[in-house]
């Protein structure tokens, strides 16, 4: 067990951009003057990263508030808390800037960046999570905060995309809940362990907890428990956009401004993530559930969704819902990594989440500087777009191939753990087919983003006329790059993307030491 | 002497009532309803100081208030389980009596309202305070008599239609509870129907009746239940909405509902007892309605479009969240049930008066008139923000903890019948069966409810706060919407008098939400009583 | 309940309750109504069926009145061809069901009680449970204890004198319900009674100075009186009694009556005088049983003599009660037949 | 059962008698039947009650050259109670035949049904 | 002897002297004589009944010099003096509530006729109630058959003439029935008197003779009385009756003629045909099931009535079915609710009844319940008084409808067989009733609609209403309004009286019915 060292400065990334979020909200006037919101919005950016890094390096657990007698929030800091926390303020941070220029085209920034700040907080809040209830609240504050970011266009669509995201997320956090429940039954509320407490009763088909790590809990029936093992997946995973709660990824990415669009799948989608390896891994333990129909259930699903993610992806011909179905494909990716419960595969479950982060940002940014740019959201229609903005596509480019898998670029290293990892777990059949799903997923990738590129660049002949005529005045200027603001968070995520790619050493030492000590 | 005072809290406010009610009070002057809502604030404040001085300096033993028929007896004592209704009424009336002042400002017949209002304090109280079955029985007819009234008070065609199906509903009900009275009383250990922790029911007798008297139980469970507006009997619920706002606020969503469900608890905890009925197809019979309801109420709230009757559909599904703790049978389930007694109150009772605040203010009724309102009264809606979620069951906010509680004493309920399954499977074939996974098809349904929950509340809030707007073409039906809200007024929040209330209890939900534990400590002291 | 039904009356179920009930709702539709005939014969007018119109006389008034109620109906169904009550064939066919039915019922009351009487004890024997120490104290000491010769008239006078004055008085309650029903009160001025005070004056056709009948009457009446007042007195010593003895006297009366008519009988016999016979006979009645039964309870002498057995003047109050009996019917068999004649004494 | 109801041949007519009679009571559509019916059923009653007190062989119980025994005389008691019958069954008569009377003069029947039905509809007229 | 014991024949007589008195008398003293004697029979039934508890016993009182077997006699006990005292009660405040309308109803000079039909209408309720002899029995239930009809038909409209003769007619079957019961437990047994008759009974059945007769009997004596009472398949004549006659009578009728019927048929059962020779024969079965019936059945028919007098009439078909429901448990228990419930009726049926009047009076005097619309706060005493009784009628605790549930439920439960039909029956009849009365209830507190009174003239009901308001405030009964407030308020007591101090009341049933043994 952890020694009990209460650590106040946990609190402190939670609370502050929480309390700035919800001052740009509250604050009657604040928003009479842009500056000030940015100012302020990038200053607590700054000042958390800062905080963040504090805490981080501090980490410690704390007790937040008990809830109830048998329920308390607590925050812990360990290695995934840290992976995660770090990936969440980095890239906030560089949203955060990209976004100052993003939304001026946009109405009610105040809210937009009231609610950005909020959301953050929770994030943190989630990442920090010592417990499995802890780890709930977050995570629904985080759909009911994320909320109005969806929504923040007001249209039809958004208003219904915003309301279909939340009813998927509420939904998965029910259907979480109610295995969650079954786990406080059988162990109470237990602080994370890395391998998890939930071991099999010799004989009788019961689970319980492990000897010596829990107190009040009942054994329960070994059918019932994994039937909840498994509604916290899909649940969760809905948040993942695992297969059959996927449904709200691709409605909600189009309709949100691209920041928001670029921290929905590059964050929120992990925090899912997250859920999944804090239930998999240190709350009920990879050696209860491996080989069990859970397992088996599990890597069908991710492997459904990967490949149904990728050929969805292959036939959307709008950007942002292209890539969404993108997100949704390689978040499987990540999940599919985890539920082979094999060391190797979950580093590059893990790695993959660095890397799918910062590639899916890169992306998504870019998308929105086009739209911003040009206003055009159809690939169709981007059709020599390299001539205007060669900097832009060639960011796009090369996180593209980054998320293919093309080495050095970062893709290539997880989908190799991936990889190995499947084939060494033991799994029978999708020892192999899951690497098989993957390398075609693979080529569905590059199938569907890498024509962009291509036609970006070398537009050829077909069309132009068209092209140019649909231009009209804004086909004649040669270069038309977006602002420093917007550029600058994608030339350093695409940077990030391809050099995770060629220096993966130490982020993957340490998450060997992660794999080691939860399996 | 001590004893008298028990008494107080249910004669004062109906002989207050009555009184009123004699006085004719106030036709027109503006003097006349000064008079009237002092009265009516005195009788309530005192009325709940009362209370309040009870539970904190205890009665003693209970008071025999007068020999209705040979062991019947109308008698109050104030058990722990009395206090945690006899508090929540307490609390909650004054803050609606305020609220409703402001809300019936402009309504006619005020002395009428206000006369039946305060008279219902003391029914409700006297539910609480019940020291036997008879009591309860006669608190709860008068409780039907004394609301009908209010149902009645719009006077409106569907007021008149509602009221009469309320009317009969109860009655009916009454009629059926009126069975289990009977058998109670008859099968009694004690001769009388006096509640005890564990039942009065004479265990040998009731073994060689065991069917009859399990039949009886359903009955009763039943009959009880249709204040608690249980699955094939809630018809009268989301009618008797039509009655003012405070009046399906502190009415049908906590007086007489959760009376209802109060009695089912009595009932079943302190006249049955958990021992007779627990593992019987009795049991499964009214855990399966109960759970019924949960599913049925919380999908038709989804389906309703006028916010109160939505907000009542809500009120169904939630009772049956305590008559699912009830059904339990277990100390955990009986202090789970209590619990959710308790916080719903205050959800139930906040989100109530939030619509009722934006009908006064507004006239709106339908949900689909509310786009953009969270704006413009942003304290209504941050209450009713805090009472969605709460609803919803977001840890932090009340709510979570009572579907916890339920949840944990489900699972403890489940376990025990699975224990009890490979124990003494024979001993006990009744048992045996699908019985035994309703418990966790109970937590399903929850969850499942939480979900519909999150729909038809969350719907209203985004509604409120995020208004759709028209973008270009799209939104050609939306347009008219659109053009409609730049051209009105501006409305506002409402008064102090109907904020207050609103703060309080919003307040109070994350002050559950965020420390119950000496709450849950007393349930859970009931609750080892009782089970 | 979900849909209430405010309009009973043409619901379903509603009809077939009624027709279940029998009360004739059924055929509300279908069925025309004959216009009363009003019984006014006297009038020896016939009366056209179209002849609605007529002048505000006496005759079309009194027609109008009697038509009041069916005016509406009359009206509607002035162009449809007239049909009658029975004619619809629904009716017709419950009807028969009807009758079947009651033969059916008939047959099974008699078979029960054929049954019953089948079991009980046969006639005429001695031996018999009722032939019990009840008929036979009766029979031994009736003599002795009411004076009475005739033992029926001892017992009903005296030992069951409480059945008795029940019996006078079912007499005169059915004679006061009579006065309501038939009598006449003219200064109750509304249409109905104006209607019946029409149709009852039928003075005007009482049988005028029939010489036969008068001449018979001066005959018969004193004898019938005579022989009336005859079975009233001996009532304890022969068969008879009051009730025999007043119907007697009763039916002199009205034999008077149809003789000489109303005027005349006036003279000496109005409501008054009835009233005051009535009130004096019953109160005596009911004083002097008062008398005897509280005596009898308190086990007091009631002090009466019982006189010798079988002369007239004998066995105690059974003598006057007979008369006070006698007075009762004899004046209410006269007001019977006064009322249903004409409304009126 | 033949035998007795052979010989208690008064009773039997007596008793159909008074079958005959309730029925047309109950049954029968006129008023003026009916009445009929209830005096057919209470003669009935009455021939019963006569025919019950009637010994064989006894006389009329008056009492005659003063023998006062049980043997000469038959039961007084059933006589008495026909008596009374008699009266009662006249007062109801009478009251019938009034009502019936009264019922006539207003509604032209004898028919109980359709006076029933026309009450109905003058009340609603 | 003491002189009290003398009360019961003298309260016979007085009744019935004034009755004789009257005939003379005009209309208001008649009145007046009426009054007087319903008092003093009252109070003199009050003193009887108070030495009967005093002395634990009842006696029989020699009418006449003769004893038992030979002469007439009457006996008294404490369900007799306690019957007695409720139905003079209810009598005395029958006639008061109703007297303005019989004013209005009678034609003037017919009013002394009415009391005489009130005073020989006590007078042979008291004569049902303490008779000790069966053709007393007959010759009184006569009188109160013809008394009845004479106070049903002396409204003399339509209706009220053709209800009489359907109620003289259905009387006269079940008195047809009744004398030929009569006829054949004389033939049997060879007695007239009940306690005699009771002995040859018990040696008859012990000796195992006359089984068949003595069935039919029992048959017959049950199915005429029942007829008479109006039980459920013979109820046709009620609502007709109850419905259309003066106030007064359709209190009285309803409130008491039956159950003296009812308390008849008890006194035979238990006096003379012997308790459990009724059970075993099943009769009481048979009552048990007509009684389910009639409780159902009567409520349902008063659903679908619309004329507020005839749903209630149709009410005491309902409650007529309790009451024989609680015969036909054929426990003493059983027999205690079903008195208690006969006196439970008759206070609160005698209620709903006056307190109707005062309704119409304010509502233009229409048959429709609907036009009762909001006439509970034109006359507010009658309006409660109406939904008292209306609760009463649902069983609504601490109201005398709800003890007499309670005890019907109760009792119940002691026979095993008939449990389960009984207590749900209760349940479904109070949900029914419910549904009817409380309808009712709600019309009279609902004020038509502020639209419909502002608007539109032509809406029918509208004008109804509004020419009801008239006539309520132009009302032609401005004297009437404190007899008839007196009434009411007493009636509210008495059922008050009835359902909170019901113990001792049903303690003392039951020692009545133990003296009836």
């Amino acid at each position: 067990m952890y020694a009990i060292e209460e650590n106040i400065i946990l609190l402190l990334p939670v609370v502050l951009p929480t309390a700035v979020g919800t001052a740009i909200l509250m604050v009657p006037g604040f928003d009479r003057n842009r500056g000030r919101i940015i100012a302020a919005v990038l200053g607590t950016l700054l000042v958390e990263a800062a905080l963040a890094g504090l805490a981080l390096a501090t980490g410690g657990s704390l007790v937040l508030w008990q809830l109830t007698e048998t329920v308390a929030l607590s925050f812990h800091v360990d290695g995934i808390s840290r992976l995660f926390a770090a990936l969440t303020v980095g890239v906030w941070l560089l949203v955060g800037i990209y976004s100052v220029s993003y939304m001026k085209q946009e109405e009610e920034e105040r809210r937009f960046f009231g609610f950005y700040l909020i959301v953050l907080g929770v994030l943190v809040g989630l990442d920090f999570s010592g417990n499995l209830i802890t780890l709930y609240v977050f995570y629904e504050l985080m759909t009911l905060t994320s909320l109005p970011l969806v929504l923040h266009e007001r249209t039809k669509e958004a208003v219904a995309a915003g309301l279909k995201y939340l009813f998927y997320s509420v939904a998965g956090a029910f259907l979480a809940l109610f295995g969650i429940f079954l786990l406080m039954q059988i162990c109470g509320n237990q602080p994370f362990v890395p391998g998890g407490l939930i071991v099999r009763l010799p004989g009788e088909g019961l689970v319980s907890f492990q000897e010596g790590m829990g107190s009040g809990g009942t054994p329960v029936k070994e059918g019932l428990f994994l039937a909840a093992v498994f509604c916290m997946l899909v649940g969760f995973g809905a948040k993942a956009g695992m297969f059959p709660l996927h449904g709200w990824l691709p409605t909600a990415h189009p309709v949100a401004p691209a920041p928001a669009s670029a921290v929905l799948s590059g964050v929120i989608t992990k925090s899912g993530v997250l859920a999944v390896i804090r239930v998999v891994y240190f709350a009920v333990g990879p050696k209860v559930l491996r080989g069990t129909w859970v397992q088996q259930v599990w890597i069908l699903l991710t492997l459904l969704t990967v490949f149904m993610g990728s050929m969805l992806a292959y036939k959307e011909p709008v950007l942002k819902k292209r890539l969404a179905y993108s997100t949704v494909s390689q978040v499987s990716y990540v999940l599919f990594g985890l539920s082979m419960l094999q060391s190797q595969a979950f580093v590059g479950a893990l790695s993959h989440v660095v890397f799918h982060s910062l590639i899916k940002n890169a992306l998504f940014l870019c998308a929105g500087a086009v739209i911003v740019m040009t206003g055009k959201t159809r690939v169709r229609d981007m059709r020599g777009l390299g001539e205007k903005m060669p900097l832009l596509l060639g960011c796009y480019t090369v996180a593209a191939l980054a998320l293919v898998g093309i080495p050095p670029a970062s893709g290539f290293v997880s989908k190799w753990y991936l990889a190995v990892g499947a084939l060494a777990s033991g799994t029978g059949v999708w020892a192999w087919l899951g690497p098989v799903v993957l390398l075609v997923s693979a080529l569905l990738t590059a199938g569907y983003l890498l024509p962009l590129t291509i036609q970006g660049f070398f537009p050829g002949t077909y069309g132009k006329e068209d092209v140019d005529a649909g231009q009209g005045k804004a086909g004649p200027e040669a270069r038309q790059e977006p602002s420093g603001w917007m550029m600058g968070p994608i030339l350093i995520l695409t940077a990030g993307a391809l050099l995770f790619g060629c220096f993966p050493g130490a982020l993957l030492a340490a998450l060997e030491t992660l794999a080691g000590a939860v399996l | 002497m001590k004893e008298i005072l028990l008494a107080v809290p249910v004669l004062l406010p109906i002989a207050g009532g009555a009184g009123m009610l004699a006085m004719h009070l106030g036709t027109g002057g503006k003097n006349d309803d000064r008079r009237l809502m002092l009265l009516t604030a005195g009788l309530v404040a005192v009325n709940s100081l009362v209370i309040f001085w009870l539970l904190r300096f205890g009665t003693g033993a209970g008071l025999v208030l007068f020999r209705l028929f040979g062991n019947l007896t109308v008698r109050f004592e104030l058990d722990p389980m009395g206090r945690v209704f006899a508090g929540l009424i307490a609390f909650l009336w004054p803050f609606a009596t305020l609220y409703s002042f402001e809300y019936m400002k402009h309504e006619e017949r005020k002395p009428t309202f206000f006369a039946y209002y305060v008279m219902t304090y003391g029914v409700t109280s006297g539910i609480a305070l019940a020291g036997n079955l008879v009591t309860m029985y006669l608190c709860y007819e008068m409780l039907t008599l004394v609301t009908f009234p209010l149902v009645l008070f719009p006077m409106t065609k569907e007021a008149k239609r509602a009221s009469r199906r309320y009317l009969y509903y109860s009655i009916g009900g009454a009629a059926f509870a009126f069975i289990g009275l009977v058998f109670v009383l008859s099968f009694s250990r004690t001769g009388n129907t006096d509640f005890i922790p564990g039942g009065v029911l004479n265990l040998e007798a009731g073994r060689a009746q065991r069917n009859l008297l399990l039949l009886v139980y359903v009955l009763a469970f039943f009959g009880f239940g249709v204040k608690a507006a249980l699955f094939p009997l809630h018809g009268w619920l989301p009618k008797a909405t039509v009655a003012p706002t405070p009046v399906t606020a502190l009415l049908h969503a906590v007086a007489v509902v959760k009376s209802g469900a109060f009695a089912i608890l009595r009932f079943t905890y302190f006249s049955y007892g958990t021992e007779f009925l627990r593992g019987s197809w009795a049991q499964e019979i009214v855990m399966a309605a109960t759970l019924a309801t949960i599913v049925f109420g919380s999908t038709m709230a989804v389906r309703e479009i006028h916010w109160k009757r939505r907000l009542a559909y809500s009120t169904v599904s939630n009772l049956s969240y305590i008559l699912f703790g009830a059904a339990m049978m277990s100390p955990l389930g009986l202090a789970a049930a209590l619990s959710h007694l308790a916080v719903h109150a205050f959800m139930k009772i906040c989100s109530f008066f939030c619509a009722g605040a934006v009908m006064h203010q507004t006239g709106k009724t339908q949900v689909y008139e509310l786009d953009g309102l969270g704006k413009e009264m942003p304290v209504t809606f941050a209450c009713l923000t805090v009472a969605s979620l709460s609803l919803m069951g977001i840890p932090l906010f009340g709510g979570f903890i009572s579907k916890w509680n339920l949840v944990q004493a489900a699972f403890a309920c489940g376990s025990r019948s699975d224990g009890m399954m490979s124990e003494s499977a024979i001993a006990l074939p009744a048992a045996a069966g699908a019985g035994v996974w309703l418990p966790y098809v109970g937590v399903a349904v929850i969850l499942y409810s939480a979900l519909m929950t999150g729909i038809y509340m969350l719907t209203v809030l985004v509604r409120a706060y995020f208004p759709k707007v028209a973008v270009g073409d799209t939104g050609g039906e939306e347009g008219g919407n659109c053009r409609s809200q730049e051209g009105r007024t501006k409305f506002r929040d409402p008064g102090w008098m109907m904020l207050t209330p609103l703060l309080i209890f919003a307040a109070v939900i994350l002050v559950l939400g965020l420390h119950s534990a000496p709450l849950m400590r007393l349930l859970a002291e009931i609750g080892g009583e009782a089970g | 309940m979900s849909r209430r039904r405010d309009d009973y009356e043409s619901s379903w179920w509603r009809r077939f309750k009624s027709w279940v009930d029998g009360e004739t709702d059924l055929l509300a539709e279908g069925m025309e109504i004959r216009i009363p005939q009003v019984p006014g014969d006297g009038n020896g007018e016939t009366k056209q069926p179209g002849s609605q119109a007529r002048q505000a006389g006496t005759d079309g008034e009194t027609r109008q009145l009697g038509s009041q109620a069916y005016q509406a109906g009359a009206d509607d169904g002035k162009d449809r061809p007239p049909h009658l009550f029975y004619e619809s064939r629904g009716i017709r066919w419950f009807r028969r069901f009807y009758q079947v039915m009651s033969v059916l019922l008939c047959l099974s009351i008699i078979f029960v009680l054929l049954w019953t009487i089948a079991c009980l004890p046969a006639i005429g024997n001695a031996g018999n449970p009722d032939n019990n120490e009840v008929s036979a104290r009766y029979i031994e000491k009736g003599l002795q204890e009411t004076g009475a010769v005739n033992i029926v008239t001892g017992m009903i006078l005296d030992y069951r004198a409480f059945d008795t004055f029940g019996e006078s008085c079912v007499l005169f309650i059915a004679s006061c319900c009579v006065l309501v029903l038939l009598r006449i009160d003219a200064k109750d001025g509304d249409i109905q009674t104006r209607k019946r005070l029409e149709m009852a004056d039928d003075r005007r056709f009482e049988p005028k100075e029939d010489i036969i009948l008068q001449k018979c009457a001066c005959v018969l009446v004193p004898l019938i009186l005579v022989f009336g007042i005859y079975i009233v007195l001996n009532g304890h010593l022969s068969p008879g009694g009051g009730f025999s003895g007043g119907a007697v006297l009763g039916s002199g009366l009205i034999l008077y009556l149809n003789a000489f008519g109303f005027q005349k009988t006036e003279r000496f016999f109005t409501e008054k005088i009835y009233r005051r016979i009535t009130l004096c006979a019953l109160t005596f009645y009911c004083m002097a049983k008062s008398y005897s039964f509280f005596t009898g309870a308190n086990h007091l002498k009631s002090g009466i003599p019982l006189g010798t057995p079988g002369t007239i003047l004998s066995s105690g109050l059974i003598l006057p009660l007979n008369i006070c009996v006698g007075l009762v019917v004899a004046c209410t068999m006269y007001a019977f037949y006064a009322l249903f004649r004409k409304g009126g004494m | 059962m033949n035998t007795p109801l052979f010989v208690n041949m008064e009773e039997t007519v007596s008793i159909i008698l008074f079958g005959i009679g309730f029925t047309m009571l109950m049954l029968h559509r006129n008023l003026i039947k009916k009445i009929l019916g209830m005096n057919i059923m209470d003669t009935a009653v009455y021939l019963f009650l006569a025919v019950k007190g009637y010994i064989r062989g006894r006389m009329v119980p008056i009492v005659a050259d003063g023998i006062q025994d049980v043997s000469a005389y038959i039961n007084p008691v059933p006589s008495g109670l026909v008596l009374t019958g008699i009266v009662v069954s006249v007062s109801t008569t009478a009251l019938m035949l009034a009502l019936t009377i009264r019922l006539y003069e207003r509604y032209g029947s004898l028919d109980l049904d359709e006076i029933l039905m026309r009450a109905k509809e003058e009340e609603r007229a | 002897m003491s002189l009290v014991q003398n009360f019961p024949f003298f309260s016979i007589i007085l009744a019935m002297f004034s009755g004789i008195l009257s005939s003379v008398l005009d209309g208001k003293k008649a009145r007046n004589v009426s009054l007087a004697a319903i008092v003093m029979t009252t109070v003199m039934s009050a003193a009887v009944l108070h030495f009967c508890v005093r002395t634990g016993q009842s006696y029989t009182y020699m009418m006449g010099h003769f004893p038992a077997p030979w002469g007439n006699e009457i006996r008294a006990g404490v369900l007799e003096g306690q019957t007695a005292v409720l139905f003079g009660v209810v009598m005395f405040l029958a006639v008061v509530g109703g007297m303005d309308h019989t004013a209005m109803d009678v034609e003037e000079s017919k009013q002394n006729l009415f009391y005489i039909m009130i005073d020989l209408m006590l007078s042979s309720l008291l004569a049902l109630i303490y008779t000790n002899d069966l053709f007393t029995a007959y010759v009184f239930v006569e009188i109160n058959t013809i008394a009845g009809c004479g106070l049903i038909m002396i409204r003399q409209i339509g209706r009220s003439l053709s209800s009489a003769i359907r109620y003289m007619i259905m009387s006269q079957l079940g008195s047809g029935l009744f004398l030929i019961g009569l006829s054949l437990l004389y033939d049997v047994t060879g007695h007239l008197l009940m306690s005699p008759a009771k002995e040859a009974v018990a040696a008859i059945e012990a000796a195992g003779l006359y089984e068949v007769p003595m069935l039919v009997i029992m048959a017959v004596v049950s199915v005429g009385l029942a007829i008479k009472s109006g039980l459920y398949p013979f109820h046709y004549w009620i609502p007709d009756t109850y419905g259309y006659a003066t106030p007064t009578a359709s209190a009285v009728l309803s409130g008491l003629v039956s159950k003296g019927y009812i308390f008849l048929l008890i006194k035979i059962f238990y006096r003379v045909l012997g308790r459990e020779n009724v059970i075993a024969s099943q009769i009481v079965n048979v009552l048990f099931v007509f009684g389910l019936a009639g409780m159902l059945m009567g409520s349902v028919h008063a659903i679908l009535e619309r004329d507020t007098r005839r749903m209630i009439a149709y009410s005491s078909v309902a409650q007529i079915g309790y009451i024989y429901m609680g015969i036909g448990l054929g426990t003493q228990a059983g027999m205690v609710a079903a008195l208690f419930h006969m006196f439970t009726h008759s206070a609160t049926k005698a209620l709903l009844f006056i307190s109707a009047v005062g309704l119409y009076e304010v509502s233009g005097d229409r048959k429709d319940f609907r036009s009762l619309q909001g006439s509970g706060y034109r006359n507010p005493l009658a309006g409660i008084g109406f939904a008292v009784g209306s609760l009463s009628m649902v069983g609504f605790p601490m109201l005398s409808g709800f003890i007499s549930k309670l005890l019907f439920a109760t009792s119940a439960l002691q026979s095993p067989h008939k449990m389960l039909p009984t207590v749900i029956a209760l349940a479904i009849s109070t949900i029914l009733n419910a549904v009817y009365f409380l309808r009712l209830v709600i019309t009279l507190y609902t004020i038509p609609e502020a639209e419909n009174a502002a608007g539109k003239g032509n809406d029918k009901r509208q004008r109804v209403f509004v020419a009801a308001k008239g006539q309520g405030e132009a009302s032609a009964f401005p004297a009437s309004s404190r007899k008839l407030r007196l009434a009411i308020v007493s009636f509210i007591l008495l059922n008050l009286v009835l359902g909170l101090c019901s113990q001792p009341i049903v303690n003392q049933i039951g020692n009545g019915l133990t003296m009836f043994e």
